[in-house]
């Protein structure tokens, strides 16, 4: 399956669900938000939102700003 | 030039209220101090913690951008006090109120509160903000729940007009942001602190502390200041300066200034003898 | 609109010293403060006293009049902490070099100590400096052995030539004694600073705590204060914001401030999602 | 202090166009003076007549109000050279787009041209425009037919979006009318200017003839003065230096200033003997 | 940008004196025009001719220094109109009051006639005058007979010192010689024309057109300009701008400004209907 | 019939219809426009709008502004 | 004797000389300065210092600032 | 006979007098001054000033200047 992942393709992700997804990126911890296809995916619907190939997949967190 | 500041010197004061001064309510929140400050453009991690210290701050703005996936434990949170201060995340960068309210939706979704800095571009020169879609963002926000400060030009209606639209603080802008060169009208923010019924921040374009203590001086309620700290040369140095300049001009502007006189007036009586 | 300040307030910095930066060396004389305050127009000694204190102050200007004999005990001296501060005479009033050698004579009569404040006054009305007096009337003093601090205006030549004549300080005014105006020429002062191997003490013009702040920025050595304390509604207060501006804007100095931009520079990096 | 001016001096130069510049094109208009006056305020019509004439203008504001019916025949349009001066009606004193839109059917009901200055107040004190209400009737006015010329605060973004709405020209103002404060903040206005496309005409705010050219100097395309002219003490003599002072703005920015510096410049070469 | 000037544009008004105003008045001489233009600076001969034209002066500065030897008919004479203009020779570039009088003998022997533009150079960087040279440069050169025109710093002061000295016009600077930042401290501009006996006439540091009107609303007799011309990208349409724009600063000054206000003012009677 | 005039109450006009009402003012030659309770009068129908007692009439035309 | 003291005359005082009068008028702790006739009388010089009828005395010492 | 002249040292002159040096420069209408060694030779003694070899001359006239 082929993801663009913040911009980038990619073909090496097994995860099938966002839930999976996050886990497999390694950011459990820390605070972030999801965009599928432009669309956030709420934290409830994390685990049975199904990836698909093709999707465009945006994973966002905190960075520097004033 | 610069001697170096001792390492931990005192921060007495933390801000006007230890004089005193009534706290800063912004909505149902309480800041002891007055100045809010930025995470962007620091040098590096450790310096924007020593600067936030010497602040004096407890809110702090951030920003909503990709993870980094290459170096995904790069987290900014792991460099703020979380236990002293509140987190302001903004919506920098967001050209229509659509884009605003989906970074409310992340806002939420990542528990981050309800503060939001409510920031709708309307041109990407001079990275002014866009009245109409700010007013609209505004007003979507706040009815998702956020306590809305609403970062805006300094037109004297369109600050009332936030106001209505359910700002919680209103943010006018001294000078273009980053451009450091202060509050270019100064006629503006004194009437837009006049009219209005909410706190009056002045947010982006202080450059110095000279800046903050002038700006406190028009009687606002606070400041937000990112680059002038960020980008000193001696950013830590450079947040003792402002934080002690942010009280300075508060107290002045309690105090009540002289009265100004075109000619002189002896601070010594006539000569006598 | 005012809040009351607590009774004694913790006067932590007093001075830019706290953080490292080198004292104020006016000849032999150390100064730990760079801020000096004056003696007159407060409406009353106790306020005198509590300003002295909340202003940080190690120096302060007297003058020299008739003793008014009907209350021969209204001594200003008992309302000044002579263990802290160091007098600062001055010749105000004096409209020739005969007349402000004459003080002199006196000073030293009244053993008051070697420093001196030499102004020579060339206008009634706007009571500005006489240069070609106070370079003379400077040159007669430091011959007598005073250590001079000569009021002057910003004329940059005549700055050099009171160095010349001897001047330890050079104390150019920001604006017409007593007006509250701030520095009117900010350009006039940095040159001065520039060419200067003494201490350059602006004296006279700041109102507010702001323009302490802008002064120090410039790069000077140091400021003196009268009216803008002594005639602000509340005097303490206001002490205590001078104090504060005036370390905030030599750390600003220090810092080194950000560049000043006619466009904006986002504070925040561009939106990427 | 004032000297008499001959009663018709001469009208050279009318206009920055006596020395070949563009005329002002504001929609199908073209003017050949890039000064646009008002008809409020003056002592009386014979003044206001005069002051037009030595203004050089050839485009004039008027209002419209109730008829005094107890003098129905004081027309001010019988004190307007309407052989020279286009009308330019305004909507002053609408304070909703309702409001402003009906002022639009009466100007046409009137047939005085197509031509309108849209304002809409929203605030009462400072009698500053809505930014939001303006563009709306700014967006009504043009569908009726009508050129419109908005008048708006200094907002860049807000003069980006009457543009959209549809304005001819779009009017910034320089400071709160009537206050006579100059151009309050002019690094809006240039930003303002680059962005552009339609012309730029500074209204409200000029107090005397430089505040005049410093405006055209940013490179505006005109400007409107009516309370600077009406409440001169001599109304007529200001009406020409402000008519002069407007063509010397416009030359001065054509011809390219000197670069500024910070230290001087010898404009005499070195002494050699 | 800029369009071109017609060759020959009518040079009404020449200057304020076209307005029934008075002359100036220097020693013995009468000037028409209220703006004395120089010599140095400029591209070629032929431009300083059309720009001396365009100015509308009748008075021009001049220097001494080597003949070209190479070039011994390489006269500046051949380029000033001597039917309408007075020559001014100015002792620049000298640090001595001695070496200002050698240049007044010198003078005296070229038979340029009595008026001279003391100049007694005080720092080498900012070509400051010295305060204390030009004083006694004044005093020796009106002994020999000439009518001093005397550069100098605002110092409210030295300039009366220079008027008790001699000096037929007292010519403070507005800002350092070529800098081009125009009058950096109004107030102590008024203050010495509000004192003086004789005329003053901003002498260095106007830059374009709108700063000569500000200076000429101070009040000011007159203006010395010459880098701001030569130095333009086109000098003569300058020369034309600050032409009128030094009459319109003069007739504006003459005509009494409306007054400033804080708040606004309608210049539209409020809606009644 | 008593109508209210550019604010004013009036009982001594005889005007039928508006355009009566604006001859009987002698304001014929000069630009003005009309409201009655609110609503502009177009000069098309002035002949034809009749006045009513109670009516609100505004008589508008041009002062000087800025 | 008839004193001018500080602008004002006084024919109320027994001092003989310059120390005597600064006693007599109370001022012994504080720092002072004293001018007869507009020159300065050195301290060294005020007990040897004779007042004589019509001096012009001038008392000096400190008051407020800037 | 070597003079300076103007800051250059100058062997081809034939002039003997001030008079003679300025007519034999081609500066006779123009106004000029003429320091030699430091000192103004005015008009009425350029005639009867003879140059001598070493001197410094100076021939001054007008330049652009502000």
């Amino acid at each position: 399956m082929i993801l663009t992942l913040n911009g980038e393709q990619r073909d090496d992700l097994a995860a099938a669900t966002v839930a999976d997804l996050l886990e497999e990126l390694g950011l459990g911890t820390r605070p972030v938000a999801v965009m599928v296809n432009g669309e956030v995916v709420r934290r409830a619907e994390q685990a049975g939102h199904r990836l698909s190939d093709g999707d465009s997949v945006e994973v966002i967190s905190l960075i520097g700003g004033g | 030039m610069s001697t170096q500041a001792p390492e931990t010197p005192s921060l007495f004061p933390h801000s006007s209220a230890d004089f005193g001064d009534a706290p800063l309510l912004v909505g149902k929140h309480t800041f002891h101090s007055r100045l809010i400050v930025g995470t962007g453009k620091y040098p590096d991690f450790p310096t924007m913690r020593q600067a936030h210290i010497a602040s004096g701050a407890d809110c702090v703005t951030v920003a909503l951008r990709r993870v980094d996936l290459k170096n995904p434990e790069n987290n900014i949170l792991n460099h703020i006090d979380l236990g002293r201060m509140t987190l302001l995340p903004n919506t920098a960068g967001c050209y229509t109120v659509e884009e605003a309210v989906q970074v409310g939706v992340m806002v939420q979704e990542m528990e981050l509160g309800d503060l939001i800095k409510v920031e709708v571009i309307g041109d990407q020169k001079t990275l002014m903000p866009d009245p109409i879609g700010t007013v609209e963002a505004t007003r979507k926000l706040t009815a998702m729940g956020f306590t809305c400060m609403s970062y805006c030009s300094d037109d004297i209606v369109l600050c009332k007009r936030l106001e209505e639209a359910g700002a919680a603080a209103v943010m006018p802008l001294g000078s273009p942001i980053g451009s450091g060169r202060g509050v270019l009208n100064p006629t503006n923010i004194r009437l837009i602190k006049d009219a209005a019924s909410v706190p009056i921040i002045v947010d982006a374009g202080v450059g110095c502390a000279s800046d903050c203590a002038s700006a406190m001086e028009l009687g606002v309620d606070g400041l937000l200041v990112n680059t002038a700290i960020a980008s000193a040369k001696d950013p830590v140095k450079m947040a003792h300066a402002i934080r002690m300049a942010t009280v300075a001009g508060r107290l002045s502007f309690q105090a009540g200034r002289m009265d100004k006189r075109l000619y002189a007036s002896a601070s010594t009586p006539l000569k006598d003898f």
